[in-house]
């Protein structure tokens, strides 16, 4: 499927015959699908387009990424709708070389990221830029079945002039220009959740972002959760799952999977790390991302020692703060 | 007490384009500048304003001193009436909910367009910006209010890359490309409060801010600029204004 | 809009100048809305195309439907996904001589009402047939601002045969047969909800069936509810609220409003009414009508009294078993 | 205990149906027979059987005693693993998550299309249906199996309306509509189990039910019909599956 996906990720829609023959061959049975990051990190194969949960700061699959980037993933077309430091890892260690967003530097806070500008200024990886609800409609077509979503916007402006996938049609109701917009249905999709089942039932607080249309687009969905819960505990409250668990291949129990960033109604984002982070990769996007990919990435034994290495000070910190979302 | 003749451009800015929001209106806003301005007009002459942020949140009030760092972190949903995804809160643009879409820019020309992609040649760009996010979705589809500051390198003829459509070329371009709705209503900066030619479609400064002249506006601006019949004179920011809004910022995230 | 929105009942959609002046026209602001079922009547014109919320015999809006044909509307032109009694009430009773749905007759357990088949097969009124997700793809397209959406189902069928209003096209991206579907954009929009705010913010428990598109897509939205709530408790959690403010006209409280139909986690249906009603109805379409409108529609001072009619012990009843949807 | 001689017409169409379906799959029953079938299926031998529901379900396990009068109603939803909107369920069969759509029918053809739309000619008819519900949408995008009663009237060589469609006038007919994927796969009766051949996609005898002829099969069949080259028979209902099945339906509220 990769090659084929990629093209799909220009714009190349499956026909509905190969979307629904990928989609027959996975197992949708009512089954436990809980592994390690490692052997979630298998299922992603190089070439793959992969959609990545969340938005910006929010809810960024970071700890499958991270193990993705230790896997020596490579050549992988990233998708997300807005993204930021997850972005930089992915062009940074070679992981990607193609992301498809609408908007890609580290935060607002910290001006243009010069780790996009090095790889895109240079050549070195492609950054497709489409609008924020281009992006959306991209997933939502795919989660929907369909070769293409119609939409009002990017029309006149240079952002459609850039790119060759959408179709600009008059519509056979009113006569009005149209764009449409193809579906993008990733090889993988990576999404970050606050709690689900061992079956991948999930269920999210606060904000969701893109990340329902994603599951659905996927071809392969790989959760992440901040814990996993019984499956009696999501069938108390079933209308409160967002995700279900025929459209989930594998789920990772990984606390505080996002972070440097945050988890709605969990932690805040880690600015202080985030801005170190920064200050290193922009100061010298080469070397200085070397510096931190060895020591943060390649460097911890697991998951827990990265975690470690932000220190338990700044996780308690960013924790009291996430929760604080549910103050009165 | 505040001395209200002590403020940054920043915070002139947010306080100028707070007072371009209307009681009642629903707001689709950016990060920045017009987050802290639609929350300010909340806070000063618009309690009942409807806050929308792209990352999916109706009617948000922001804390004062926890600023989201995004419109996309959870510090946006705080006392909101509703959270929704992303792209179901672009979609209320498209189905028109949205009264005024208000953001920052990086470079505007005198038909308003904006340009957040690239600096020189898209083809071969000497700076590659981090691009649209929203900005083309908001300026698409609803009426615009921009701030920004006021420097020839960004106000320019033709901006390098069109992100977020203005009026294009002027005159009726912008509805002739299929954008029948919304467009550039008032950009508001260190210098002047500008809005746009009925007809051309043109930049026009409709009031100078306080102790600039026509003249400063001009050589701060990379193209001509049209001036109406009678330009008014920004009153400044009031010691109310500038006290909600340090209150609202006391570590000056966005207004340095 | 009457007239105009009625047409677009039937496949003329809405020019999106037209569509989005109708909704420049609304008050947006966050302002009470608190309104009688009377009041609220008067915000439904003849001739206006209705869109009603729930589905079948779940909670559908019926002390509203009640009210229209007590306050005398006629031609008004329905659409709801399935229809019910609430759709033999607004044939009988002459409000109603035009449905779009998918699905018409009283419930599956008292075979094909009588009251649908007299009104349709005399040539009385008009039963639009579009399928399940058809109707679902027609208020979708009119919540998004969308001329149309794409389907893949009604295709080949004489069910597609039968409608004049969407349009087949080859796929501008696949080759693939592609059928579009016209935006419907509802002059009303008629929702039951468990619980909203004086603004109209509501949050809805359990099945939501087509209620969030149908009150994006309408025009101008009636909301009755079980209870209404501070403000404060919707902010308390408001990834709760599935319908925003700004898309309420009116709000009504109105306890037991679906009754005999159920409203979820509240009431389950009063099945003792229900078939007493259908034996009566479908014994005599036009007799047994009338007979049933003059006791339980225009007999009663009020829906209060329309409730005593069906007695407390059916009430108690129905609320037994629609609070043990939440027992273990 | 259970004489499993004694059974009514539904209660066999109930079981043979039941026996189907396959632990693992995701099917989208409809209500009735379907509902009740899935759900004794899941009783058995199918604990893992996901069952989906119109009114907007996935995975719900239906109390004995406690069905649904309709799949819009709440008690569809008792255990479900997720509640979801009417649309975003019936979109699941589009993306194509369903392996079997399982409904009954009120008039079947021999190419296996579905009329519950008209009884007569659609512009004068002597009895309008209810519709389709669902039902075009399911048959439109999934592999189906179809539960009803085997009478002459309800197996016509020609439905008088195409509501669902099976396989159109069989051959190709199906995939050159647009209709890429899915298909009837399975008709369950009082008589007998049917299929469709592979080619013709006429529908074909599989195996006929106890004591029940050839002769007698085609006698309350309005087409010819093919018979497989080996026609088994079906195996009679068990006690077990009895049991079980009145135990979720006591009142025999869909298998009078």
């Amino acid at each position: 499927m990769a090659a084929e996906t990629d093209k799909s990720g220009n714009g190349d829609v499956h026909s509905y015959l190969e979307l629904r023959a990928a989609l027959a061959r996975r197992d949708r049975g009512l089954r436990e699908k809980v592994v390690t990051l490692e052997d979630a990190a298998t299922l992603v194969g190089d070439g793959d387009t992969v959609g990545i949960g969340g938005s910006t700061m929010s809810r960024t699959p970071m700890a499958m990424i991270w193990a993705l980037i230790r896997a020596g993933r490579k050549d992988l077309t990233a998708a997300r709708c807005i993204v930021s430091s997850d972005g930089d890892l992915l062009f940074g260690s070679g992981a990607s070389r193609h992301m498809i967003t609408s908007w890609f530097s580290q935060g607002i806070l910290w001006g243009v990221s010069k780790v996009m500008r090095h790889h895109v200024e240079t050549g070195k990886a492609r950054y497709d830029e489409w609008s924020h609800m281009g992006v959306g409609m991209r997933f939502r077509a795919g989660a929907m079945g369909l070769p293409f979503m119609p939409m009002r916007s990017m029309l006149g402006s240079d952002v459609l002039a850039q790119r060759p996938e959408p179709k600009q049609i008059d519509c056979p109701f009113t006569g009005e220009k149209i764009l449409l917009i193809p579906a993008l249905n990733p090889d993988v999709a990576l999404i970050h959740v606050q709690r689900c089942d061992a079956y991948g039932n999930a269920q999210m607080d606060g904000l969701q972002f893109m990340d329902i249309d994603l599951a659905m687009a996927a071809n392969k969905v790989i959760l992440t959760t901040e814990r996993i819960v019984s499956n009696d505990q999501i069938r108390r409250s079933p209308d409160q799952t967002k995700i279900p668990f025929f459209c989930v291949d594998a789920v990772v129990e990984v606390p505080y999977g996002c972070a440097p960033h945050e988890c709605y109604g969990v932690y805040e984002p880690m600015l202080k790390h985030m801005s170190e982070y920064v200050a290193l990769v922009n100061g010298d996007p080469v070397g200085g991302m070397k510096a931190y990919l060895d020591k943060y990435v390649y460097g911890p034994g697991s998951w827990t020692e990265f975690l470690s290495l932000i220190g338990v000070e700044e996780l308690l910190d960013a924790a009291g703060r996430g929760r604080s979302i549910y103050d009165d | 007490m505040t001395d209200a003749r002590q403020h940054s451009a920043a915070e002139l800015l947010t306080v100028l384009s707070a007072r371009e929001l209307k009681n009642g209106q629903v707001v689709f806003a950016g990060i920045g500048i017009p987050l802290l301005a639609a929350t300010l007009a909340q806070r000063l002459d618009c309690p009942e304003l409807t806050i929308l942020f792209e990352g999916g949140v109706i009617g948000a009030f922001i804390e004062p001193g926890k600023l989201p760092p995004s419109t996309n972190d959870q510090r946006c949903t705080k006392r909101a009436n509703m959270v929704l995804g992303s792209t179901e809160v672009l979609l209320l643009l498209q189905r028109g909910y949205v009264d005024i879409g208000f953001m920052g820019g990086a470079q505007i020309d005198q038909f308003g367009n904006l340009n957040s992609s690239f600096i020189g040649d898209p083809r071969k760009p000497s700076v590659r910006l981090p691009g649209t996010g929203g900005g083309n979705d908001i300026s698409s589809l609803a009426s615009m209010i921009v701030a920004m500051k006021h420097e020839k390198r960004r106000f320019v003829e033709h901006v390098d890359f069109v992100t977020s459509p203005g009026w294009l070329e002027g005159g009726s371009s912008r509805a002739d490309s299929g954008l029948s709705a919304g467009g550039m209503h008032r950009v508001v900066t260190d210098l002047a409060v500008l809005g746009f030619d009925e007809t051309t479609r043109r930049m026009k400064v409709l009031s100078l801010n306080p102790g600039v002249s026509r003249r400063a506006v001009q050589d701060n601006t990379g193209f001509e600029l049209l001036f109406d019949h009678d330009v008014g004179m920004t009153s400044p920011p009031t010691a109310r204004e500038l006290d909600a809004l340090r209150t609202l910022d006391p570590e000056r995230l966005f207004t340095a």
